[in-house]
């Protein structure tokens, strides 16, 4: 609940699953060992040590700094104070207060302090990475309140999200900033707070990390059981296929793998047969978001839904999954899919706030909605007839929409065009679902071309709303708030740069945006999201593709890792896994 | 004078070019070489008749349809679209047989064909019914081979050909002149082969879909400069020579000078060059793939391929059918090539005796 | 002879001039300049250079956690989405200002080209460092692949061409020939990754470093060792680079020896009684190797800066190859123009090189016209 | 009984050309003591430069070959020996110069280095030792200036100096047999007759052996103990020179005996049009030194030199080796660039545009005196002699082109079925008539003909002046007749130019240079090429 005395934690909606007394989290083990190494991989390259700002290429040495707040991974989204000791925010969230530490100092020994965090503030948003200033744009003033309180107060239109935003704000020091240019990438290794402080530095090859022993926050409730390793390397590559090998070689100790393919094909070898090396699938529960085919409806191609609805039906998961994807994808069926979020089943069987707010808006949604179970179309994956049904359906569809087929070519019945479009790509890895989709869109007399350009021309081409189909995706987390404006709403599809690729113009669906960012409880949030979900899927302005709801990590049999997986998954909390000696023994044995 | 009056389709070979054929003959290793690649060639360029989705020919309730030639709807065959037939689904395969007979193709795939069975996910490895398996689109690697094979030697050919001719032109040009014409023309070739290729490419992009012909216009507006430097060096070598003089003596114009005498004897380089250049260039489409400028997507090729093979490579038979394929195409060429130098070399010595 | 060397000096600055403008407006006019790469930077839509050529392979977007590590600082998974936002036209005009795109184009050029003359090349859009120093950074890793490369392949090929055009036509030559081919036909990134899996990885056996020019403790190594580590982490990328590099020269020396081994000077330098050896290293080398030798230099830069992308993306180099590449697809017009100054200098230079070894090789050689 | 040095028993050399054989040298016996000069005479093309080259085991095996036959050096056997062996041999026991010596040198080796080169494998000698050796050789065969030239580049050099820096590479290392094919044929008598005595002096001091190939037989006459005679790859008659000369058996050698150049020189028709005038040529080569090639001193090849040919008139050039003849000739064809203004058939042509000038050149030809270097070598020898039919459009059907190829071919004496044939499978002398059917065939005007036969046997040689004038008299050519053999000077020319360091020295009808020549160097050129004992006397 919005809490209205000073809190331990903040949760965006509903408690805290942690009280106030917590002595850890229950997802690591707080009795874990410390020491060892780890060696971990990064793709490309780095050539600066400073993550905030737009200049440079940085390396990830998020684990030197603290900040505000951290979030807790087995919640939606809540945040525990770290360098607060405590926060405060009204029933409208429209300022919040932090309390910081007495006991909290920088690697140098000095303490952390208020001018810190206001420090880190006003420097963030002047010279930092520019999505900061927005990030914090409604944050109108700070101010230094008491000897160790800070205040945010903000302006605009009330976001019960500020002040978690701010609680995961880095705290920077500012006595060392003061005399250094925070404005320029440099690779001298910054002061920081965290649990580790950098120990080595390779340009663009390495960087390693080192515990530091006297840890302000090591008996920190949030803290415990973390950052167990006394040591962390990183290693870049530029070619994640060496990288892999590297793992596979014993250079690496984890390998967090992104493909398909490689996750089914790569890891045949002996250290995996014989459990030195252990590949799994963790399952999780992050929100999936949307990926898929994105329809440009501001081209009159799509402006009719049916159109987009036959075209839905074109594209053969199954197919795909079975034959290219070694069937590690899940059909994506929301926007929100993977999590609670999602809508599912028929709206007669949804909550109540659901269906009251869909039935108001009743006469300006598709009957279907009202009636039928949202379920993306499905083939048997065979190839041949799943797909010949969808297909079948997808031309009658198109039939009554006003095409028809002349000398084997789909053509507006009335101007007699052809039915063509482009699919614009970026990335070649689409290629293998634009492909077949583009074929089954032959048998209905569509002639689809796929097209591969380089990132500055796909961005040119998005940017001034110049395609016609483009494959993108849409992250959620678990707590939509309101970047959903940016992805759905009227005023971001005439907005330059917005997120809004497909142009939906919808009053219902701003309105509902705005629901779901007003949302108080937890509850009327996912009910809310629910019923956006729906009008979303039933507008037909994507062909979902899929989503994984598993990570896929595979690592030397050494590490110790807490019994639980929390909600947003394993991989997010890989900070508190530890060295097991016994294990890590008996590797360096095998390998003798 | 005993004249052996050889014709070559009606028109007499001069013993000169009867000598030359008889060195080409000769070099044992070239003379096959050419005939297997013109075999090779002439058997893709019927790619169509030998790897295609579409049936050679169809009987249907006594009617026989020939859907290379000729698209029919697929409810001819009772089917339900009126879209061009698609054979290789089962489906509308049952439809036919039921009343009529199919008969196929050596490898009844086209080069974009989907193979829709695949007994393990692609790229599957060759089986009896994929011989090379399928690539990581599950498209049968034979028939994309052989496509890609023709595509990537006419593209090759095209584009050595026409390289190589502006090339040797323009090379033979600055070394046989010399003087302001070669001082002025090299710095051309410097300010022209500084272009930005990849920056053209991605401005031609933006305003067409790369086409084989586009990428082959523009590949030629680069590629001939390869030959440009070797050339002109021997021809400022070989201006030098007497006889050079002695056909200026002769009231030669210039230009013939160049392709009669300079040329024949500042062969070498080129002649080496020109199966690498061919090689090479269907490895520029390839790169040119990488970047995402290549031939439209799906378009089978070589260079495709090969980089299939390094993004797969638990798929050996990938990497390995492209890299083979060049390397023998590369193979054969170079032989080829080395016959006809033996061919031109008026010195060779012919080993076997009379 | 000295004039034509200073006439072309002289030409090397209208050259470089023509060689900046033409680059300078193909590269404007190409769409997507450095501010829509900032935007898609910011938006998280920008695709890495290098995955084009390294190849990602995943098949989700937004699954990737690594990708969010170098982007997010922040603890959390999802500030990305949070973040999501249009662009308000102030940050725009701001990224425009900080790339100079704010000025109209000729303006741009006309300082850009005050700037180079007085050797002034500027800094990197993305990185923060002198343009100057990027291409010095990036040198070792060149300099090590292209000299250890032409120089292997020089030295392997010209014997092995001689040898081959004395024994034109045997089983010796087939064979050569064979195995050249194969080793041009294989592609060099295959190659490479082959030779990783092979000799580096898991899979097999792991002899060989997979990343980087020197071990991370080189600092610390005897001098003799310091040797040992360097050739042994460019042992691998030099092989990769060179295997295809064989047959071309390979042939070329075959066939120019050919062309010379039957003239009369070599008939004049038998009968004076050398060596089989000495007739063709003393004789017809100097003849045959017109075009081998005054290659040189061009084969040189050529592999120095384009030459090795794909191999410095797979053994993780940062050499020109890559700092060109990605400047290119990055739109960062500094390194951009900056690289591309200094290579056209050094390869003009390289051109008048190559012609006065043309000289010096074959002295009947000169450049004046012939209109006698 | 000792044996001889060289045994050549049964010798037969063949070439397969395109498939078909053909017998260059068959069943050849001959043998040379030590000490002991053969001389090897006969036609052109009848198989002496073969001979000689088997003996070197230096022909373009396997394309040659030899069906049988031995030759035993030193009483080791030759053919078919070891690499090894022959290395020994050449350069060092044998050497050889070289019937060509523009084209035998490497183009891209300097003078001295290519003499050091000798004496560095089979001597041994140091860099400095080998360095005073050059010099004395070089100074031993007459070149001028030798310290100079030995950073000179063969092309830098003329065919008598090129000719004297093979001779001098032959020298080097005295060896036991030399195997001299035609070594003074560039040479201007003074020199031949330096170098001729040398020869015989080396011989002296070395009990030298030597083969000497000539179609000079008054050469032969002086150096030879033994003659051989060959024709058509035999030998048909064989002996000591006395026998050879008095009782000649064969018809061949009687016919050889009896050719000499003989004839009158046509006067041109009173008022006859000059048909070529040159006025102050020019030609200086820029001597260039140092890394940077700056020009140091300029080499006056020819030094404002005006000649002026008639129609019908044989204008002949001699004098030294290297006083810039050649380069006379090419500058008059505007082959060479030059100072000065020419002028053909009235119209000046120093200063038109080549490609007006290239119209004229059919009328304007040139016989190289390099005639090897002059002919592509990837052109049959039809190719080569039709080019220019075809350039100046001369006959319209292919058969009319064929007839007049064969007719040229005949004129020079040469085989028309061996047409087909590329330049380097013919002999010296048959290339020499290459060069001269390719430039007669075009019907000219006017002719340099630097050296046109110098490498022909005197049978062919008189066949070709005969041949030279009959189209002077049908067409009114004029020729420029270079050439240091003043007895065919004599016979063909109207004037003379008696040239020297580039400059004229003499400019006379050729009755009064012959009969009174007034300069001394031209007193002592005449002197040396009709009497061959004034070398003894009279050195220059
Ligand atoms: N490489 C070759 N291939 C074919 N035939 C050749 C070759 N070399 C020489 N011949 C032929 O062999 C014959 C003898 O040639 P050779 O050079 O010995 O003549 P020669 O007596 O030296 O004549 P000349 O006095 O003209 O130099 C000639 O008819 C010539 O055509
Ligand atoms: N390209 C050149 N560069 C420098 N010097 C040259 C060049 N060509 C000729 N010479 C020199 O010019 C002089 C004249 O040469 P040229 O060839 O005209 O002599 P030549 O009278 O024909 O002699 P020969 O009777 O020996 O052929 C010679 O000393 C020669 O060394
Ligand atoms: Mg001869
Ligand atoms: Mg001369």
């Amino acid at each position: 609940s919005s809490a209205s005395g000073p809190a331990h934690a903040i949760a965006m909606h509903g408690n805290p699953k942690f009280g106030a007394n917590y002595k850890h989290f229950d997802y690591v083990n707080p009795l874990a060992v410390k020491g060892g190494k780890k060696i971990t991989s990064a793709t490309g390259t780095f050539d600066s040590l400073n993550p905030f700002i737009l200049q440079g290429n940085p390396a990830n040495i998020s684990l030197i700094y603290d900040s505000l707040m951290v979030q807790s991974v087995d919640e939606a989204f809540t945040l525990y104070c770290l360098l607060c000791e405590s926060i405060e925010t009204p029933k409208d969230r429209s300022w919040v207060e932090f309390t910081l530490r007495d006991d909290a100092f920088w690697h140098d020994g000095k303490k952390i302090t208020v001018k810190d965090v206001i420090f880190s503030f006003n420097i963030l948003q002047k010279k930092g990475r520019p999505f900061y200033r927005f990030y914090y744009g409604s944050v109108s003033n700070v101010t230094q309140t008491g000897p160790r309180k800070v205040k945010f107060t903000f302006s605009g239109k009330p976001n019960p999200e500020l002040p978690l935003i701010l609680g995961d704000l880095t705290i920077l020091p500012k006595h060392y900033w003061e005399s250094r240019d925070f404005s320029k990438a440099s690779l001298d290794p910054p002061l920081g707070s965290g649990p580790y402080r950098i120990f080595d530095v390779k340009p663009g090859r390495s960087i390693t990390l080192k515990r530091v022993n006297n840890y302000w926050g090591r008996y920190h409730p949030a803290k415990v059981g973390f950052d167990n390793i006394d040591i962390i390397r990183i290693d870049y590559f530029r070619d994640r296929t060496v990288a892999r090998e590297a793992f596979k070689g014993g250079n690496l100790d984890l390998w967090i793998e992104n493909s398909a393919k490689e996750w089914a094909t790569a890891f045949n070898i002996p250290p995996v047969r014989d459990g030195h090396i252990i590949k799994k699938d963790f399952p999780h529960q992050r929100t999936a978001g949307m990926q898929g085919f994105i329809f440009n409806i501001r081209k009159s191609l799509f402006r009719d839904r049916q159109v987009r609805k036959a075209l839905n039906l074109a594209w053969d998961f199954e197919w795909y999954n079975k034959n290219l994807a070694y069937s590690a994808y899940s059909r994506t069926d929301s926007y929100f899919d993977n999590s609670e979020l999602g809508s599912r089943g028929f709206l007669s069987d949804a909550g109540q706030e659901e269906r009251a707010i869909l039935h108001k808006y009743k006469q300006y949604l598709p009957s279907e909605l009202f009636k039928n179970v949202y379920i993306p179309p499905s083939t048997d994956g065979s190839g041949s007839r799943g797909i010949r049904n969808n297909l079948k359906k997808a031309g009658k569809i198109l039939k009554l929409a006003g095409w028809k087929i002349q000398n084997g070519v789909l053509v507006n019945s009335s101007t007699k065009k052809p039915f063509k479009f482009e699919i614009l790509l970026v990335q070649p890895a689409f290629e293998r679902m634009a492909l077949p989709f583009a074929r089954n869109l032959k048998r209905l007399g569509i002639q689809a071309n796929v097209r591969i350009v380089d990132s500055a021309q796909y961005q040119a081409r998005i940017d001034s709303r110049d395609f016609d189909m483009i494959v993108g995706a849409w992250g959620q987390s678990q707590s939509p708030g309101n970047e959903q404006r940016d992805f759905w709403s009227s005023r971001a599809a005439i907005e330059k740069g917005s997120r809004n690729s497909v142009g939906i113009n919808s009053k219902v669906i701003d309105e509902l945006i705005e629901l779901v960012i007003a949302a108080q409880t937890r509850e009327s949030l996912v009910q809310r999201t629910r019923a956006l979900d729906r009008v979303l899927l039933w507008g037909y302005y994507v062909i979902p593709h899929f989503h994984l709801s598993n990570d896929r990590i595979a690592y030397w049999n050494k590490f110790g890792k807490p019994k639980k997986i929390p909600i947003l998954g394993e991989a997010t909390n890989l900070s508190a896994w530890w060295i097991d000696t016994e294990k890590e023994e008996e590797l360096i044995k095998r390998n003798r | 004078m005993n004249e052996r009056n050889l014709k070559f389709m009606g028109r007499p070979i001069s013993p000169l070019t009867e000598r030359r054929l008889s060195n080409f003959r000769a070099n044992k290793r070239g003379y096959w070489s050419l005939w297997i690649f013109v075999v090779l060639f002439i058997f893709t360029l019927f790619a169509e008749f030998i790897s295609n989705d579409k049936p050679l020919l169809v009987s249907f309730e006594e009617n026989f349809y020939y859907p290379i030639f000729q698209s029919y709807p697929e409810t001819v065959f009772g089917g339900d679209f009126e879209t061009e037939t698609n054979y290789t689904d089962p489906y509308v395969i049952e439809l036919i047989e039921k009343k009529g007979w199919i008969i196929w193709p050596l490898i009844p795939y086209s080069y974009d064909t989907a193979v829709i069975d695949l007994q393990s996910p692609a790229p599957s490895p060759p089986t009896t019914q994929n011989w090379l398996g399928t690539d990581d689109q599950a498209r049968d690697v034979t028939a994309r081979l052989i496509y890609g094979f023709r595509i990537s030697v006419l593209f090759g050919f095209t584009l050595t050909i026409l390289s190589s001719f502006i090339g040797i032109i323009s090379g033979a040009i600055q070394g046989y002149f010399g003087g302001w014409i070669d001082l002025l023309f090299q710095r051309f070739i410097e300010i022209w082969s500084s272009l930005p290729t990849l920056f053209l490419l991605i401005i031609l992009a933006s305003v067409v879909e790369p086409t084989f012909w586009l990428l082959l216009g523009l590949m030629l507006l680069f590629s001939w400069m390869s030959l440009v430097g070797v050339v002109r060096a021997e021809f400022l070598r070989a201006r030098n020579f007497d006889y050079v003089r002695a056909a200026r003596a002769l009231g030669m114009p210039n230009w013939q000078i160049m392709f009669r005498h300079v040329l024949p004897n500042a062969m070498v380089a080129t002649l080496t060059f020109l199966p690498f250049i061919t090689a090479g260039s269907i490895t520029v489409l390839t790169s040119l793939d990488f970047l995402g400028f290549g031939l439209p997507p799906g378009s089978p090729s070589l260079g495709e391929m090969l980089k299939q093979g390094k993004e797969n490579i638990q798929a050996p038979w990938l990497g390995f059918t492209a890299f083979l394929s060049i390397a023998i195409m590369l193979s054969l060429m170079i032989f080829i090539g080395e016959a006809i130098r033996d061919a031109y070399d008026p010195r060779k010595q012919i080993k076997e005796g009379l | 002879m000295l004039n034509y060397i200073i006439r072309r000096l002289l030409l090397i600055i209208p050259t470089l001039f023509g060689i900046m403008i033409v680059n300078f407006i193909v590269i404007q006019t190409a769409p997507g300049g450095p501010v829509e790469q900032i935007i898609a930077q910011i938006q998280g839509n920008a695709v890495d250079a290098t995955a084009r050529v390294s190849g990602g392979g995943a098949e989700l977007t937004n699954n990737g956690l690594e990708e969010k590590q170098n982007f997010s600082q922040t603890s959390g998974f999802e500030s990305k989405y949070r973040g999501a936002r249009g662009l308000p036209p102030e940050l725009i005009s701001e990224i425009e200002k900080m790339v100079g795109f704010d000025k109209p184009i000729h303006i741009r050029f006309i300082n850009m080209m005050g700037n180079y003359a007085t050797f002034n090349f500027g800094d990197s859009f993305y990185k923060d460092q002198k343009v100057v120093d990027l291409v010095l950074d990036a040198m070792p890793v060149s300099i090590s692949l292209g000299l250890w490369t032409t120089l292997l392949t020089y030295l392997i090929c010209i014997p092995l061409g001689i040898r081959k055009a004395i024994k034109d036509g045997s089983r010796f030559d087939a064979w050569t020939s064979g195995v050249i081919i194969f080793g041009n036909a294989v592609p060099s990134f295959l190659f490479a990754i082959l030779l990783i899996v092979i000799f580096a990885g898991g899979s097999f056996v792991d002899w060989f470093p997979l990343r980087g020019l020197v071990s991370e403790n080189w600092s610390e190594l005897s001098f003799f060792r310091k040797i040992i580590d360097y050739l042994w982490h460019i042992a691998l990328p030099v092989i990769a680079l060179t295997i295809g590099a064989f047959a071309g020269l390979t042939m070329l020396t075959k066939n120019s020896f050919l062309d010379q081994i039957n003239q009369q000077y070599v008939i004049t330098a038998r009968a004076k009684g050398l060596t089989e050896n000495r007739v063709l290293y003393g004789h017809v080398f100097r003849n045959a190797m017109l075009i081998v030798i005054a290659g040189f230099p061009a084969a040189f830069i050529g592999i120095l800066f384009t030459g090795s992308l794909l191999i410095e993306v797979i053994f993780s180099l940062n050499g020109l190859g890559l700092l060109g590449f990605e400047a290119a697809l990055n739109r960062d017009f500094p390194v951009l123009f900056g690289t591309l100054f200094f290579f056209s200098l050094l390869g003009l230079l390289m051109g008048l090189i190559g012609d006065l070894a043309y000289m010096i090789i074959d002295p009947r050689i000169d450049f004046e016209s012939r209109d006698v | 009984m000792v044996n001889p040095l060289l045994l050549v028993e049964d010798l037969s050399v063949d070439f397969i050309v395109s498939g078909k054989k053909i017998e260059a040298v068959s069943n050849v016996n001959f043998q040379i003591e030590k000490g002991e000069t053969v001389a090897l005479v006969g036609e052109s093309g009848s198989g002496k430069s073969v001979t000689a080259l088997s003996i070197m085991q230096l022909l373009p095996y396997p394309s040659a070959r030899h069906p049988n036959g031995s030759i035993i050096f030193n009483n080791q056997e030759v053919i078919g020996s070891s690499q090894g062996m022959m290395k020994n041999i050449r350069g060092n026991e044998i050497s050889i110069i070289f019937q060509e010596p523009m084209t035998s040198l490497n183009p891209l080796h300097t003078i001295e280095k290519q003499i050091n080169e000798v004496l560095f494998i089979h001597r041994g000698l140091t860099k400095d030792n080998a360095f005073s050796r050059t010099l004395e050789l070089l100074e031993l065969v007459g070149l001028a200036d030798a310290k100079k030239r030995l950073d000179a580049y063969p092309h830098e050099l003329s065919g008598g100096e090129r000719q004297r820096v093979m001779i001098a590479m032959a020298l080097a290392n005295e060896p036991k047999l030399l195997i001299a094919d035609e070594p003074t044929t560039a040479l201007d008598v003074t020199i031949q007759a330096q170098i001729l005595e040398l020869l015989l002096d080396l011989q002296n001091k070395f009990d030298m052996s030597m083969l000497f190939i000539t179609h000079d037989l008054g050469i032969v006459k002086k150096m030879a103990q033994k003659v051989c005679v060959m024709h058509k790859g035999k030998i048909v008659e064989s002996g000591s020179i006395s026998n050879i000369f008095d009782n000649p058996s064969h018809d061949y050698t009687k016919h050889l005996l009896s050719a000499e150049p003989s004839g009158q020189a046509l006067r041109p028709k009173r008022g006859a049009k000059r048909i070529l005038q040159a006025r102050n040529i020019k030609v200086w080569f820029p001597i260039k030194e140092g890394l940077l090639k700056r020009t140091k001193d300029y080499l006056k090849a020819v030094d404002n030199i005006s000649v002026e040919v008639r129609e019908g008139q044989t204008v002949g050039v001699v004098g030294e080796s290297g006083s810039g003849k050649t380069t006379l000739g090419l500058a008059l064809l505007r082959l060479e660039k030059s100072e000065g203004s020419i002028e053909f058939n009235q119209q000046k042509i120093s200063e038109i545009r080549t490609n007006k000038l290239r119209q004229l050149r059919r009328e304007i030809q040139i016989v190289f005196q390099d005639p090897f270097g002059s002919l592509s070598p990837r052109m049959s020898v039809s190719q080569i002699i039709e080019e220019g039919l075809n350039i100046h459009k001369i006959a319209s059907s292919s058969n009319e082109k064929t007839d007049l190829i064969v007719k040229a071919m005949e004129e020079v004496g040469l085989d028309p079925d061996s047409r087909y044939r590329f330049p380097h499978e013919f002999s010296g002398g048959q290339r020499q008539r290459i060069a001269i059917a390719r430039a007669i065939v075009l019907k000219p005007k006017f002719i340099v003909l630097d050296e046109p036969t110098s490498a022909l046997d005197r049978s062919v040689q008189a066949q070709i002046i005969d041949l030279l004038r009959n189209l002077q008299t049908k067409h009114g050519l004029g020729y420029l007749f270079i050439s240091h053999d003043l007895k065919v000077i004599r016979a063909i020319s109207d004037r003379v130019i008696v040239m020297r360091h580039g400059k004229i020295i003499e400019n006379n009808t050729s009755s009064r240079i012959f009969e009174n020549p007034e300069d001394p160097y031209t007193k002592s050129l005449l002197a040396a090429a009709f009497d061959l004992e004034v070398i003894k006397t009279n050195k220059i």
